[in-house]
C-alpha cells in the first residue's frame, strides 16, 4: 500500500511554524496517536486549527504541556484550564472563531473559494474589523478560507488506496479538513482491501489523502485507550 | 437554583415543541428538555453532526465517537443520519432548525441575546452560540430568572457582549414565560406563586401583559 | 409515512411564476416524473435551474415543448435544440453559469450563506458586472447564492422519515438542490422502512425533503421507461 | 481530421500521466485517452460526480445514472467514489484534481484558453470547462492543429471569448507538443513529418525551440 505511513516517520512531516488542521470535537474523532508523535517531537510554533484543544493533558491538550503551540484557532477553548492559563500568560495566542464559521471556512479553503458571506456574528465583537455586504434578506460579514499546512485527521477505516470512512460522530471536522490542507495524514483503526467500502458510502475520497497510520490506540470500553506495551 | 426550577423550565419548554419539528438543545437547562417531551415525534439535531439524537446508553454501548454536543455519549434513535461539521451548520446557518433552545447570560427587551461572554473575564469559547441565533427558525431561551447572586438577566440593555442582531422568539424562566414580537417584549405566562409586582422588581427589561392570553400556572 | 404525496396532487405545490430547482445531469438522477406532471399542469412562467434543459423532448425538455418555462439558469444547453430555437426567438431567457459555481451557488442558498469567492470565470464574459476582490493568491469574483421556491429531486429510495439515498453519479446536483429550496420534494424508485438505511449512509437527511413521490418510471435495461399502461 | 491523428494526440498526452495522478478528461479527443494509458494507476474524475470512472460496460450493465461528464454509460474502478456536484467541483476548484485535458477553440501565445464560445454564435454552454480551467493543477489541451477550414487556433492574441486568466501548462496537436513557462510557448516535440517552417506557417502564436529537448518522432 502506497500510502502507508508508520508512525514514528509522521513527525519528519511537520516542520516547526506549521499549521495543523486537526479533526476532532473534545476527544471525539480526534488523531490521538499523531498527536502523541507531536508531544514528544519538540516541533515549535505550530499554530493548530482545531475545534477546541482537547481536554486538559489529553489529546491536543498534551501539546499545551509539551510547549509546541504558539497559536490556537478554534471555537470553544474554555474548558481547558491549561489553555486558558497559556493565554492569560500570553503564552499562546487565541483566535475564536464560530463553530459554524470555522466548518465552512476550512471547506472553502479545500474547495478553492477565497471567503464567504455570513450573518453568523454579524453586530457581533467576533465581526470586528471584517467586511461587511448587506444581500437581499440582510448584513452578512465575510469570513476568509482557513488553509494548513498539514492535516491530522481521524477515520475509522481506510481502503488501500487511501478512501475512508468515520465513526458515527467522529466524522466531525475530519472531512473538511481532508480538502484543506498541503498534506493530509489520515490516523484510522483499521485497513481495509480496496473495494470492500462501497462508492457511494465513502466519505473521503483517496484523492485528499496523502499518507495513512495505523493507530496505536485500542478502543476498549467505546473509548481509546493507549495498549499496555508488549515487552 | 433548584432542580425543579430547571425541570419546570425544561418541561414549559417542550409543550412549545410541534410533532416533525427538528430541534438544536444547547448546554444547561436546554439538556434537561428531552426527558419532558412525550408523544411528539421530533427530531434533536447535535452540531457535532447527528440528526436523530437518542438518550444516554447503557455503559455497554458507551461510543467516544457517538456523543452530543456537549461531549456527552448519546445513542441514535432510528432513521438518525450522520454528517459532517460544514453540513452540520449548513442545516442550522440554513434555517433548517426549527427551533433552538439556547441558555444566556442576558437577554434584553428587543430580544438582542448575549450568551457567551462576560467582559473582564477570559472570553476564549464560543462554540455554535453565534450560528444557532443567527440561524435556527425558532429561539427559544432556557434560563433562571436572574443569575446566582440576584443580577437580573433580563435587561433593558445588554451589558455583556451581544450573539448577533437576530432576535430571540421567548424566554421561559422559573417564573415566567415572554414572548417576542416586532422586537416587543410580553409576558404571556407565569408559572410561580410569584406576583406581577415582584415579576416587575426583578426584570428591568420592560414588557407588556398579553392580556388576551395572561395564563397562571 | 407522513411525507408521502401522490404524483397526481403534487403539481398543486407549484405556483406560475416559481423558481424550480430541478435535480439531475442531462436525463441521470432527474425527477421524470415530477417534470411529466408540470409538462400537462398548464403552469406558466416557470423559472428552472438545472444544469441542462434535459434533452429535446426528454426530461426538462418537456417544458420547451408545453411552454412552461420563462428562463433557464444552469451551465449547458447547447446540446437541446429546442432550448437553443426558444433562445434565439426570444421566447426563454437564458442565464449561463458555470457547472461548479452552479452547484456551490445552490449549496450556498442551502447554507445560509449569501455569496462565495471564487476564480473560476475571473477575467471572462461571465464575470461582467460582478464583483471582484483580491485575496492572497489572487483574483476572486463574487457569486450570489442561489435559493428556489421548490426543488424536485430524483433519488433512489426514500426511507419512511424521508431520508434519502442515491444511484451512482444519479446524486449529482440533487443533494445540494434539497438543501435550497422552500418547498423539496423527492421522487424515489422505492420507499424502506426507517432504519434500513444506516446513519452513516444517508446522503440526504429527512429535514432537508417535505415530500415523497414514487416514481411512475421503472428501469429497464438501465433507463427509465414509462411503464405500459395496465388499463 | 483523421481518427489516426486523434488517437496520435491521446497517445502523447497518456504519456504525461504520472502514476497515483488525478485525471480529469473533456470532451472530444480527451475521450479516446484511457485506450492509450497502459501500466499507470491513475484515476479519471468526471466532474457529474465520479472519481474512479471505469470503460463503457457491457450492454447488460449499462445504468443511465453511472455515467460521464459526455453523458455516456460508464463503469466503475475498484476503489471507486461517487459525490455530489459542489463536492466534484470543491475537488476540481480546490486544486485537487492533477491533470485536466481539455479540447480548445483557441490558445494564445500566453497560454492563455478560448474553450466555450464562438462570438456571433449562440453560446448556451459552458459546464465544467471554467472550473476546470481555473483549477486543475496542470492543464493540457489536446487539439486539431488548426481547425477543419484551416483557421490557425494556436494565436497570438485570442479572438474568441478567454476561458479564464489561468494560463494552461501544455498543448498537444497532431503535429507538434508545445510548453508554456512564465507565459512563454516553447516547440518541444515536432510529431509529424511537417518542417519546422512549415509549422511556423500555420502557428501565428510565437514560440521558441527548447533546443535542450527538442524531438522529432
Amino acid at each position: 500500500m502506497k500510502k502507508l505511513l508508520k508512525l514514528e516517520h509522521f513527525s519528519e512531516l511537520i516542520k516547526d511554524g506549521d499549521k495543523l488542521l486537526v479533526g476532532g470535537f473534545g476527544l471525539s474523532g480526534t488523531p490521538l496517536s499523531l498527536i502523541d508523535e507531536i508531544a514528544t517531537s519538540g516541533k515549535k510554533n505550530l499554530t493548530v486549527v482545531s475545534n477546541n484543544l482537547g481536554e486538559k493533558g489529553k489529546g491536543l491538550g498534551k501539546l499545551l504541556v509539551s510547549g509546541n503551540l504558539k497559536k490556537a484557532i478554534g471555537s470553544y477553548f474554555t474548558t481547558n484550564g491549561d489553555a486558558v492559563n497559556a493565554w492569560s500568560k500570553g503564552e499562546l495566542e487565541i483566535e475564536l472563531v464560530p463553530q459554524g464559521t470555522l466548518a465552512e471556512a476550512i471547506r472553502c479553503g479545500g474547495a478553492g473559494i477565497g471567503g464567504f458571506y455570513t450573518k453568523t456574528a454579524v453586530g457581533t465583537k467576533l465581526a470586528e474589523g471584517k467586511h461587511q455586504m448587506t444581500f437581499d434578506d440582510g448584513d452578512y460579514i465575510l469570513e476568509k478560507a482557513i488553509k494548513g499546512d498539514v492535516a491530522l485527521i481521524k477515520a475509522l477505516k481506510a481502503d488501500t488506496l487511501g478512501n475512508l470512512i468515520y465513526d458515527q460522530t467522529g466524522r466531525n471536522f475530519n472531512p473538511v479538513m481532508a480538502t484543506a490542507a498541503k498534506l493530509v495524514i489520515a490516523e484510522v483503526d483499521e485497513i481495509v482491501e480496496a473495494g470492500e467500502i462501497k462508492p457511494e458510502e465513502i466519505v473521503t475520497p483517496h484523492l485528499f489523502v496523502d499518507y495513512v497510520v495505523v493507530t496505536k490506540y485500542v478502543k476498549e470500553g467505546g473509548r481509546y485507550v493507549e495498549p499496555a506495551t508488549t515487552n | 437554583m433548584s432542580q425543579q426550577q430547571r425541570i419546570k423550565i425544561a418541561r414549559r419548554i417542550a409543550e412549545e415543541f410541534e410533532d416533525n419539528q427538528i430541534i438544536n438543545l444547547g448546554v444547561g437547562i436546554p439538556t434537561l428538555i428531552p426527558d419532558y417531551i412525550e408523544g411528539k415525534d421530533v427530531y434533536l439535531h447535535s452540531e457535532n453532526g447527528l440528526l436523530g439524537m437518542g438518550p444516554t446508553p447503557e455503559e455497554e454501548f458507551v461510543n467516544m465517537d457517538l456523543i452530543s454536543a456537549s461531549k456527552k455519549p448519546v445513542s441514535v434513535e432510528t432513521g438518525a443520519s450522520i454528517f459532517d461539521s460544514s453540513d452540520s451548520f449548513l442545516m442550522i446557518r440554513g434555517g433548517h432548525v426549527d427551533v433552538a433552545v439556547l441558555g444566556t447570560l442576558q437577554v434584553d427587551e428587543t430580544g438582542e441575546v448575549a450568551n457567551w461572554a462576560v467582559p473582564g473575564q477570559n472570553i476564549l469559547g464560543v462554540g455554535g452560540a453565534m450560528d444557532l441565533v443567527a440561524g435556527a427558525k425558532k429561539i427559544i431561551i432556557a434560563t433562571m430568572h436572574t443569575s446566582k447572586d440576584g443580577t437580573p438577566k433580563l435587561l433593558k440593555k445588554l451589558t455583556f457582549p451581544s450573539s448577533g442582531v437576530r432576535k430571540v422568539d421567548m424566554i421561559v424562566t422559573e417564573h415566567a414565560v415572554f414572548e417576542f414580537k416586532d422586537e416587543k417584549m410580553f409576558l404571556i405566562e407565569v408559572l410561580s406563586d410569584i406576583t406581577l409586582e415582584e415579576l416587575k422588581e426583578i426584570t428591568p427589561a420592560s414588557y407588556e401583559l398579553s392580556t388576551k392570553k395572561l395564563i397562571r400556572v
